[in-house]
C-alpha cells in the first residue's frame, strides 16, 4: 500500500489530486462525471465581491494542445456564492478551496473576511492576475503589491489556510513567490494561465471577443514544469512552504512530473474537458507508478528530481 | 545506413466537440443505440468520418435540456438548417401519432441536406403543402415542406419565405397558433428570422442555439448567450444590465425565442 | 497576381517567409528538400566568435505540439563560418542574414565587425537571449543593457541592417522592444524559446541534459502572436520599424495570424523538422488566401488585426 | 435537446521518427519498395502499427551514411539486437555471393526477435557454427548464430559471448581478422561490448548509434555523439577538448568504433 496523501501547510489530503479553479465550477456540475471522494481537493470557481456577467462570447477558443479562454471571471458574486454555493458545498466529500479574485485590496479583504467564518472551506486561493481597477496593474506581477495584499487578506483570515495563485507572465516568478511568502502565503499555485492570442483570418479579429486570453492545457505543460522547478528550488523548498503545480496537466506521468519538480499536490483544469475523470485516474496511475517503482509515501518523491550539478543524493529519494 | 522519417499528420484537436442527437433507441440487451448525423468541416469531424464501422470512442453526454412538445394538441413546427436537423430528426421521432410538419430548404435541389423521397409526388414552385417526401421525416409520418433558392426543387425561395406562407396559410386561427410550437434550429441567421416570424405571429418557439463549448457541463462559462432578464427567474439586477448570460450547455441549448437577446 | 514582397527596414525580400535561426544549420543541408529561392530570406544557425561544441545530449526532447532543445548554441565559430560557410551562402538565392550570439559585448562587436564586410550577408540577427559570462545575466531581458549592446553592435555594421530577436521570458516585452529600438535595431525579431523542461519520472532527471530548455513549436504559437501584437501596438508601428514574428508557425494561417497582427515577416523554425517545405507551403496559401479576399499586397495586412476598442478602419485593410 | 461529445485521443506526436532501412527494391515501373521494421514503443510506432495497408505516407529521407562492405572478400560478421536488427537484413541483402555470418539473441527462445526457419538443424548449447537458421538472414545466403540466455535454443549466453567464442574459434589468422568487418547495431550497452571486443582484436567493426533527432539533416545539432578527436578531420581543437562531437544524422549514423567515445 502506498501513502499518497499530502500535508499541504497542516491541510490534509487523502491523495495530490486538485481541480484547477474556473475548470470545474462549484462542484455540483461535474458531480454525475467524476468521483468528487476521489480528489485530494476541490477549489471552486473565482468568487468576487460581486456579481459578474464576464465577457462577451466567443470566450473560448481551441489552440494545438490547448485553449484560450477570456471568460472575465464570470460568477455568482460573494452573496449567491453563501446563498446558494455553500449549502452545495458543505456535502463535499473532500475539503473545499475557495478561489477569491477582485479589483482592489477591499474586494479581497472583503469576500475573504467572508470565507474565514465557513467551517466548509478549508483554505482561500487568492487569484492574483487581475487588474487593479485603481490603476490597472495586475496585482500579481507587483512582488511589492503582491506583498501587501496577502498580508491584508491573511489578516482577515486567521482560521484558514491562504494559498497565492501565481501569474506566469513575469521575468523572474521567484519575485512574486518570495513577495506571497513574505505576506504571509502558507502555500503557493503555479500557473495561472499564459496571456496569448488567436486570430480569425478572415474576419480580421481575434477569435476572443476579449481580444487575448489565458493560454491553458498541455501545450503550457514544460513552461508550468520549469516554472515549478524554479520556485520549489529558489524559494518555496527553504521556506518550506508547499507548492500545488498545475499547467497542462492530463495524464498521471504528467503530475509525477510536477511531484519531482517540486509540487507537493498537483491541479487539474483544462484536461477535465476532455475527461472529467482525469484526477480518478491520475491517482490510479500515480499509486501504480510508486508500487512499482518501490516508493512508498508520495512526500519521498517531492522535489526528488536531480538536476545537473546537484550534489549527489544519499537515499534515492531523499 | 539510410534512414527514413514519417510524418504524423493532423494532431490538432484537442477538446471534445458538441453534437446533437440524431437519434435514439434503447436495444434489446439493455444498451442504447445513438444516432450523430455531421459535416465534415474540420479536424474533429473529418476524423469521425474516416471512423471504421465498430471502432470505440469515448462521449460525455446526453447533456442540457431539451425541447418540449406541444400541448393540447397542437402541432409542432419544425425548421432546421444544415446541422440543425439531425436534432429535428430526433424530435420527429418523438411526435410519431402527433401533429408536426418539417421545412428544410438549400440553395438548389443538389444541396438538400436530405434526400428527397424517390418517387414521391413533386410540389409546385410555390407549394407550401406539406408532403411526405423526405424519408428521415416521413419515416414518423411528419410531412416536410421543401425549399430551394432557385426553386428546382419544391417552394422557390427561402425556408423562412416558405415557412411564412406556410402559417398565413394554415395558421389564420388564434387557437392553432396558441398551441403551435415551431422548433428552430440552425445557422444564426436562420434561427433569428424564424424567432422573428413567431414571435410576430405570437406562436410559441423553441430555439436551439450553438456556442463554442469547453466542458458541456456548465463549469466553464464558454457558452453563454444573452437572454432577456426575467427578475423572478434570474434574481437581482447587477452591473445595470437588463439582461443576463446563461449557458448553452446547460441552461440550453434550447431556449424560448421570447427570451434570446442572441 | 498578389504582391508578396517585404520591405524589411530597407531590405527587399521577394516574400516574408524566412528560416528561424538554428533550424536550418547554413543551408546547405536543407538543399534537397526545400526550395530556397522560394524563400524571402534565410537565416543561419548563431554564431559566437569561438567554435562551441554546445551541451552534452540529450539536447532535445519532443513535449506536445513542440519540443525542448539546449543544444548550446553549438557552432563553428567565426573563423571557420568565413572560412567554410561563407563560400555557400554566396550562392543562395535569396537574401542571407546571419544570427551572431555571443557572451560579452566584445564577442558581439567582434563577430558583428566581421559580417560588416561580407557581401553575401544582408542583415544581422543579434541573439540575445545569452547570459552574460560577466554576471550572468541575460542580455535581452535587461532593457538598459539591451539598448548599450544594440548601440555598440550597430557602430561596426553600418553597412548592415541590424534585428534584434527578442526572449520572451521578460514581464514586459514593449520594453526590451523600446530599448533595441533606441539602441539603433532596424528590425525586430519575436520570439525566441521560452524556458521549460521536461521529465523523465523512471530516471527522476531532466530530460535534457542541460537541465532546461527552450520550448518552441505550435504549442507557443498564440503567446508569440499576442507578444507580437502587443510590441506592434504598443512600440513598432509608432517607431516605424518592422517585426519578423516567428513562434510555432506551421501553416499558412499561421503566418496570417502573425501578419495581421503586425508582423511584416515570419519565420519558420519547427516546422521545418516536420515538413522543410513548409515556407514553399507557406507562400502558395497566402498567395491564394490574398487573391480569395482581394488584397493586393501584403502590405496592406501587415496590422491589419482589429482590435476590441479600435476605431473603425476607413478601409478594410488601412 | 441532448448534447453529445468525443474524446479525440492520441494527438501526441510531432516530429517525424527515424527508422533504419530493412530492405530496399526498385520496382519495374520506376518506383521503389522500401521495408521498415519496428517495433511498438509509443505513439508515433502505435500509429504505424495500425495504418492500413495502402495509406500513403510522407517520408524523408533516405539520410545519413551506410555501412560500407569489406574489402579483399573479407568476412562480413553482423551483430544486431532489438531495433538494430532490420538495418542488419538490410545490410544482409547487400552481401549475397560474400562471405558473411549474422550473430542474434534473446533472452529466451520466445523472446527471439526474428523467427527460427522450421525444420533448421537445432544447434547445441554451446554451439557457435553458423546455420541457415533465420530466414531473414539466409534467404540472402547468411547462416547465423543464435544464443539465448537461458539456452533454450542455441547458444546458451550472451551474444557478445557468442561472438567472441566465434572469434576464437575462426580468426586466429591474422589476414583473416584483417579482411574481416563486425557491423553491430541494437542497445547501446550491446553495442559498447560489441566494439571492445572488435577492438581488442583488431577487427575492423562499424557501429550503426541511435540518438534522439529532430532534422535528421545536420541542420539542429541534436543527435551528437563524441569521437575521438582527429586533427587531420576534424581542424583545429578548441574549447581545449581531445574529443569532438559528430551529428549521427549525417555524419553517422554508423561510425568507426575506433572513434567512438559515445
Ligand atoms: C449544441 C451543438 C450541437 C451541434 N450539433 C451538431 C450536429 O448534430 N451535427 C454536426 O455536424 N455539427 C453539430 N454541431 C457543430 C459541431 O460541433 C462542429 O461542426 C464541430 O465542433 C466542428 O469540429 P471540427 O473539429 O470538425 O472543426 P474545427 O477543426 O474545430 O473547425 C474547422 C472549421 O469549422 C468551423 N467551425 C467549428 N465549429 C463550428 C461550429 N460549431 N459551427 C460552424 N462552424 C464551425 C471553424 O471555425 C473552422 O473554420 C453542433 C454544435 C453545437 C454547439
Ligand atoms: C538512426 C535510427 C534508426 C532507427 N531504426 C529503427 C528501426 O529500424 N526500427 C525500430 O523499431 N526503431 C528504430 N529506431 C528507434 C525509433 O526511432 C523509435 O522507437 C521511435 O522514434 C519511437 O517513437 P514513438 O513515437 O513510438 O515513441 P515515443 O512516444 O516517442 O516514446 C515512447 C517511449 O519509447 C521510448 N523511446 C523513444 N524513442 C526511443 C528510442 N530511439 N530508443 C529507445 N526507446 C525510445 C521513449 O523514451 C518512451 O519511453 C531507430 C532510431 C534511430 C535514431
Ligand atoms: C475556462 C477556464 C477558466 C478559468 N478560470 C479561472 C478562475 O476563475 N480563477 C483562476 O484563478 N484561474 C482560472 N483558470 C486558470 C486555471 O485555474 C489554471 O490555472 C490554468 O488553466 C492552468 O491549468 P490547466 O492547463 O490544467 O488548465 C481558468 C482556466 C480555464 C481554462
Ligand atoms: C533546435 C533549435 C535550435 C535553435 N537555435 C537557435 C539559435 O542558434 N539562435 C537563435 O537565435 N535561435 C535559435 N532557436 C530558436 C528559433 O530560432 C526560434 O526563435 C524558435 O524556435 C521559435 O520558432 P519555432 O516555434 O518556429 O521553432 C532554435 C530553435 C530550435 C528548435
Ligand atoms: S460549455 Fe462550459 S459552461 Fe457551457
Ligand atoms: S537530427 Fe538534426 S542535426 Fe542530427
Amino acid at each position: 500500500m502506498v501513502d499518497l496523501s499530502v500535508n499541504l501547510a497542516g491541510l490534509k489530503l487523502s491523495n495530490p489530486t486538485m481541480t484547477c479553479s474556473g475548470t470545474c465550477g462549484y462542484a455540483n456540475e461535474y458531480a454525475d462525471f467524476m468521483e468528487m471522494g476521489g480528489l485530494g481537493a476541490f477549489v471552486t470557481k473565482s468568487i468576487t465581491r460581486e456579481e459578474r456577467a464576464g465577457n462577451a462570447p466567443g470566450r473560448i477558443v481551441e489552440v494545438r494542445a490547448g485553449m484560450l479562454n477570456a471568460i472575465g471571471l464570470a460568477n455568482v458574486g460573494l452573496d449567491r456564492f453563501l446563498a446558494e454555493k455553500v449549502p452545495l458545498l458543505r456535502r463535499m466529500p473532500c475539503p473545499v478551496i475557495v478561489n477569491v479574485a477582485g479589483h482592489s485590496t477591499d474586494d479581497y479583504v472583503e469576500t475573504c473576511a467572508a470565507m474565514n467564518g465557513l467551517d466548509c472551506v478549508s483554505a482561500v486561493e487568492l487569484n492574483v492576475s487581475c487588474p487593479n481597477v485603481r490603476d490597472g496593474l495586475t496585482f500579481g506581477t507587483h512582488p511589492g503589491r503582491l506583498r501587501e495584499l496577502t498580508a491584508a487578506v491573511k489578516g482577515v483570515l486567521p482560521a484558514k489556510k491562504l494559498i497565492v495563485k501565481l501569474s506566469p507572465n513575469v521575468e523572474d516568478i521567484t519575485a512574486t513567490a518570495k513577495a506571497a511568502i513574505d505576506g504571509g502565503a502558507e502555500a503557493l499555485s503555479l500557473v495561472n494561465t499564459f496571456t496569448a492570442m488567436a486570430i480569425d483570418i478572415h474576419k480580421r479579429r481575434p477569435r476572443l471577443a476579449n481580444g487575448t486570453g489565458g493560454l491553458s492545457g498541455p501545450a503550457i505543460k514544460p513552461i508550468a514544469l520549469h516554472l515549478v522547478s524554479r520556485v520549489y528550488r529558489g524559494v518555496a523548498r527553504d521556506a518550506g512552504v508547499p507548492i500545488i503545480g498545475m499547467g497542462g496537466i492530463q495524464y498521471w506521468t504528467d503530475a509525477v512530473e510536477f511531484v519531482l519538480a517540486g509540487a507537493s499536490a498537483v491541479a487539474i483544469g483544462t484536461a477535465l474537458f476532455v475527461d472529467p475523470a482525469t484526477p480518478n485516474k491520475i491517482v490510479a496511475g500515480l499509486t501504480e507508478y510508486m508500487e512499482k517503482a518501490g516508493v512508498h509515501r508520495l512526500s519521498d518523491l517531492v522535489g526528488a528530481l536531480e538536476m545537473p550539478g546537484d550534489q549527489p543524493r544519499a537515499t534515492p529519494y531523499g | 545506413l539510410p534512414v527514413a522519417g514519417r510524418e504524423l499528420l493532423g494532431p490538432l484537436a484537442f477538446l471534445r466537440r458538441p453534437f446533437s442527437l440524431a437519434g435514439r433507441r434503447d436495444l434489446d440487451g439493455g444498451g442504447v443505440e445513438l444516432d450523430l448525423i455531421h459535416r465534415r468541416v474540420g479536424t474533429g469531424t473529418d476524423w469521425m468520418g474516416q471512423l471504421a464501422p465498430g471502432t470505440t470512442v469515448s462521449i460525455l453526454g446526453p447533456l442540457g435540456n431539451r425541447f418540449s412538445l406541444p400541448e393540447n394538441n397542437g402541432v409542432a413546427i419544425l425548421v432546421g438548417g444544415g446541422v440543425g436537423i439531425p436534432p429535428m430528426i430526433y424530435l420527429a421521432s418523438t411526435l410519431v401519432g402527433r401533429k408536426a410538419v418539417a421545412f428544410s430548404g438549400a440553395l438548389t435541389q443538389d444541396l438538400l441536406p436530405m434526400g428527397v423521397t424517390a418517387n414521391a409526388p413533386r410540389p409546385g414552385a410555390d407549394a407550401i403543402d406539406p408532403l411526405y417526401n423526405i424519408d428521415e421525416f416521413a419515416r414518423f409520418g411528419v410531412p416536410a415542406v421543401i425549399s430551394t433558392d432557385d426553386g428546382s426543387y419544391g417552394f422557390r425561395g427561402f425556408i423562412t419565405q416558405a415557412l411564412e406562407r406556410y402559417l398565413d396559410a394554415y395558421f389564420t386561427d388564434n387557437a392553432d397558433r396558441n398551441r403551435a410550437v415551431i422548433y428552430t434550429c440552425g445557422p444564426e441567421a436562420m434561427m433569428k428570422r424564424v424567432a422573428e416570424i413567431a414571435i410576430r405571429r405570437r406562436i410559441a418557439c423553441q430555439v436551439a442555439v450553438e456556442r463554442s463549448m469547453a466542458c458541456g457541463m456548465g463549469t466553464c462559462q464558454s457558452c453563454v448567450i444573452r437572454l432577456k432578464r426575467d427578475p423572478a427567474r434570474d434574481g437581482k439586477a447587477f452591473e445595470g444590465k437588463d439582461w443576463i448570460y446563461k449557458l448553452a450547455c446547460t441552461d440550453g441549448p434550447v431556449f424560448d425565442a421570447e427570451d434570446l437577446l442572441w
